[in-house]
């Protein structure tokens, strides 16, 4: 009900949308990616998400969780490989299309990317604002999900005064705000308490609920605990499906040289 | 399409120019600064243009005569002269007129010595603007026929020389306000793209979330020009001032020596102006953006 | 042993330890702050922190927690009250005597702080760097470090193009090469995988048990489990000691709006 | 004391220099037009000046002789002349030379048919320069007495004329200079507060690390120095390289109208350039960082 508004006036988001309707949502075939030739992040990663599901990924510092998530939404392109959303490549997606791609797609990132002179009602209302939302609609959309967030009442306040967990929590919320068929969060929890963490991937169940796809990358085992949901690992360049009851993947037996101290 | 409703373009360009005003009134005093360089350049092309085209129209002449002229002869010539086409003015400078003004000037003995065929009597003309300088010489040369007259000085020669000299000058204010011109273009450019490095984390968010490059790059575009016509209006404001205060010292005596009152710029040109301040403020502003936006 | 060279030279920092000699390392005396008239922050929190001692700071997002260990290093000033280090005064600290206290004390900060384009190495190095230390040992001493926080051979990478994990090490390990007479560390360990994060963990208490006194503010119940440590709890302005045994205190039981859809 | 090992500094200067390097290109390029501008005026000044000395000095004259005038008595009047001191060239112009010159210059009949007097032949002289006007004057005065002299023309009152005319060109060239001046300063700090703005998160982080004041401030002073010398140099080789292509152009031309051949700045002028470079580059620095600094 409220993705109406959005969707019907995002014309090129409905062209996506029609054009697959039954297949997988995301599909990846022998996806490669590296920075430094002898460093390859991803070797040859194959993966398919059905449209509706809600995956944990997971894996060790440094493994390409990140990396991941921005090829999804053509933030980087792939060295090698096919990725197709709603059955469209969107490797070879001409640079003009990908703003519509990007407003199927909410994200939250790693390191948040507000504008810090901004305010928290302006971080999350410019989600709306590319899509030419008209500002009333805006208005009371921001501030609903703000309040969801637990926000109610920041919104007036700079993104660069906020504590860590409300800049995260504002970064969410420009991610939901706009309703999107895809959700890429990126250890949206690392900065909240534990309850707020529980209470953000509410949020993210109740925008499941609605039909809408969710990756959810994290490092909180707590939270992987709460429900029996596909868990996605990646290490060494690969994805792997995790059958429930992680406790027996240890990442760092084999490839860390820490000492651990305790 | 999408993103066209006007009030997102202007809170966009307002929000962008709230957070950033005094980088902003920084660039344009730079800016304005630069406009002043490009506007003084201007004016003295302008008012060099206009003593020269006043210079080689403006011809004098002095009539030097004869030695044994009688006063009935002087004043023959004289009554021909005024009623002649092209000449404006006609003085006679008597023999103990000219002795006085040099002799009084100096305090050498020797000249005071000097008998009176030293100081011909002279009548000094002045032709109109139409009168250009062939016409002056050939005025000048019917004169020296009749039998009053000695000789006739129509300092053609000095008048080209002076006019030459005047082309100098403009040619170098013209090449000073080339390069004046240089100056601005690179201030816009360099103020814009670093306006634009404040704001990178603006424009990475902005297309992150899925804005047109047309959405990002308009309020830049936008505010592009207004620095450049802001610029432009505070340089020309600036050279006024400049300009007023020069005048009151000096407009006495450029109008008695050069013989035309300074003049500042024509509306044109502060037309002109401004509308380059707008386009080459939006067009920097575009340049820079181009690499930033794509994607 | 490895402390000698830097607390040797910086003749600055011999002047706060020999000040005071049994004293409480840290003294706060009904510290108040506030950012917005309405909404403060602190009221007039009192609490001291012995030498040596190892405290987990802990509360719900938005409770301060930042803020506290702010004004700790002088980053912020407080409204009202005292905050003595090694004895001294550093709300009434001259300007220029600021510096040397901020190199007695590390700091991990929650948004990291790395300059994004210096290389690892370089974002590291500049703490050793400002005190003046010859080259040949900031070199020894930076890639020692890097290679504790499991970064070896990352150096050379420029901050901006490390991971969310990698980044936050980095931090770490700027705030660790110095061993500081007292190191704050702002959730130290949000983007880090459990095993890295018990990992960092341990490098602290090797910090610890070489006599560096650490505040470690985290939302992080399992590493505050782990141990018998100190812990202390800030909320509504207030900081109070809890004795061990956390599951007993819920802040969201009272002042949280959100609807827990889990 | 601490952190005063001249390794340290180099690096931090270094590394800052290195991550913005075409920004520091931008910024002295700017600088570099800017500097232009100053040369450009600076050079103006220095050859008007020039021009003015000379032509106060440099006095000429036309001395017109009588119609019935004997050869011999032009040759004894030239010898004479040529051994006057401060006479320093005499050519004689006949009347035939002269009615050939303007004659054959125009069409006109009437000029053509008018009798030799009103071609009168002259002697022209030139002055040396140490010659002032007065003296030219006296010199004047005196060969009126000849007998075989019926006039003498020494454009006294053009050359004040032309005089005062270089005079007002000076001053409007050393104002120009100065609003030049003052857009290096407003180019150089600007430029300097948006480099620091670019390293916003470097300097907070080198505060919160403990570096003192000093150490934040030094590699950004430094740098601002050497952009403004950058600057200076660029802007002094950019007007060398248009004052060559203008000479080039114009060096004959010039040198006969105007009597001196054009120079370009004297090497103590470049040699302050550099120095205002420099001082204007740290000092703008320093100002834009003094409160980004504190604490
Ligand atoms: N733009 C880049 N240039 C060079 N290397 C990069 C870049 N982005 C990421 N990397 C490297 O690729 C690897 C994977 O990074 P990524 O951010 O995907 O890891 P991650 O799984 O998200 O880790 P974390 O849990 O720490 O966030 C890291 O080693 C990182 O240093
Ligand atoms: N510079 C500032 N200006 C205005 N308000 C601020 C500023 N810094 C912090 N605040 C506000 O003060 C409150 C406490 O912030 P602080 O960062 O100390 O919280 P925190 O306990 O660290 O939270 P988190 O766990 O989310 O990091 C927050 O509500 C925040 O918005
Ligand atoms: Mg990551
Ligand atoms: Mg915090």
């Amino acid at each position: 009900m409220l993705t109406a508004p959005i969707r019907q006036r995002s014309g090129l988001g409905r062209r996506f949308e029609s054009a697959a309707a039954e297949k997988p949502i995301i599909v990846c075939e022998d996806v490669s990616k590296s920075y430094q030739a002898d460093q390859p992040v991803l070797r040859s990663l194959s993966l398919s998400i059905e449209r509706g599901e809600f995956i944990f990924v997971t894996g060790p510092s440094g493994s390409g969780k990140s990396t991941f998530l921005r090829l999804l939404f053509r933030a980087e392109l792939p060295d090698d490989g096919v990725i197709r959303f709603m059955g469209r490549d969107i490797v070879r997606l001409r640079d003009d299309s990908v703003p519509a791609l990007r407003r199927n797609i909410g994200v939250v990132f790693q390191d948040f990317k507000l504008v810090p002179e901004w305010s928290a009602f302006e971080n999350v209302a410019i989600a709306l604002e590319v899509v030419g939302l008209p500002s009333r609609v805006i208005r009371t959309r921001v501030g609903e999900t703000l309040e969801k967030v637990g926000l109610s009442g920041r919104g007036g306040t700079k993104a660069k005064f906020l504590s860590g967990g409300e800049q995260q929590r504002v970064s969410v919320a420009r991610a939901i705000v706009g309703e999107p068929a895809l959700l890429l969060a990126d250890e949206p929890t690392g900065n909240l308490d534990p309850q707020l963490a529980i209470d953000i991937l509410g949020l993210f169940e109740d925008l499941h609920s609605l039909g809408t796809t969710v990756l959810f990358a994290t490092h909180d085992r707590s939270l992987l605990d709460i429900r029996d949901r596909r868990v996605v690992v990646l290490d060494d360049g690969k994805a792997t499906d995790v059958t429930h009851g992680l406790p027996s993947f240890d990442w760092h037996e084999q490839d860390s040289g820490l000492r651990v101290a305790v | 399409m999408l993103g066209d409703d006007p009030s997102y373009r202007f809170l966009g360009t307002w929000r962008a120019g709230r957070s950033n005003w005094r980088l902003q009134v920084l660039s344009v005093f730079s800016l304005a600064v630069a406009f002043v360089c490009l506007a003084s350049a201007l004016l003295v092309v302008t008012n060099l243009a206009a003593v020269r085209d006043r210079w080689s129209r403006a011809g004098r002449a002095t009539v030097y005569l004869k030695d044994d002229v009688s006063p009935e002869d002087v004043s023959a010539l004289v009554k021909a002269l005024e009623s002649t086409a092209g000449i404006t003015r006609v003085r006679y400078v008597s023999s103990e007129d000219a002795r006085h003004e040099i002799v009084n000037g100096s305090g050498d003995e020797q000249l005071a010595a000097l008998p009176a065929n030293a100081f011909p009597s002279t009548v000094e003309l002045a032709f109109a603007n139409a009168v250009d300088d062939r016409e002056t010489g050939a005025i000048a040369l019917k004169l020296r026929a009749l039998r009053s007259v000695d000789t006739v000085e129509t300092y053609q020669r000095w008048t080209e020389k002076l006019s030459a000299l005047l082309t100098g000058g403009v040619t170098a204010s013209v090449m000073l306000a080339l390069v004046v011109f240089a100056a601005v273009a690179s201030v816009v450019g360099s103020t814009m793209r670093l306006l634009l490095e404040k704001r990178k984390v603006e424009i990475e968010v902005l297309k992150l979330v899925g804005a047109t490059a047309r959405f990002v790059s308009r309020p830049f575009i936008v505010e592009g020009a207004v620095q450049g016509i802001a610029g432009a209006v505070g340089g020309i404001v600036l050279s006024g001032l400049l300009y007023s205060v020069v005048r009151g010292r000096f407009d006495d005596q450029l109008a008695t020596l050069v013989g035309v009152s300074p003049v500042f710029l024509p509306l044109s040109a502060m037309a002109l102006m401004i509308a380059v301040g707008g386009i080459l403020g939006a067009s920097a502003s575009w340049l820079s953006l181009r690499k930033a936006v794509q994607l």
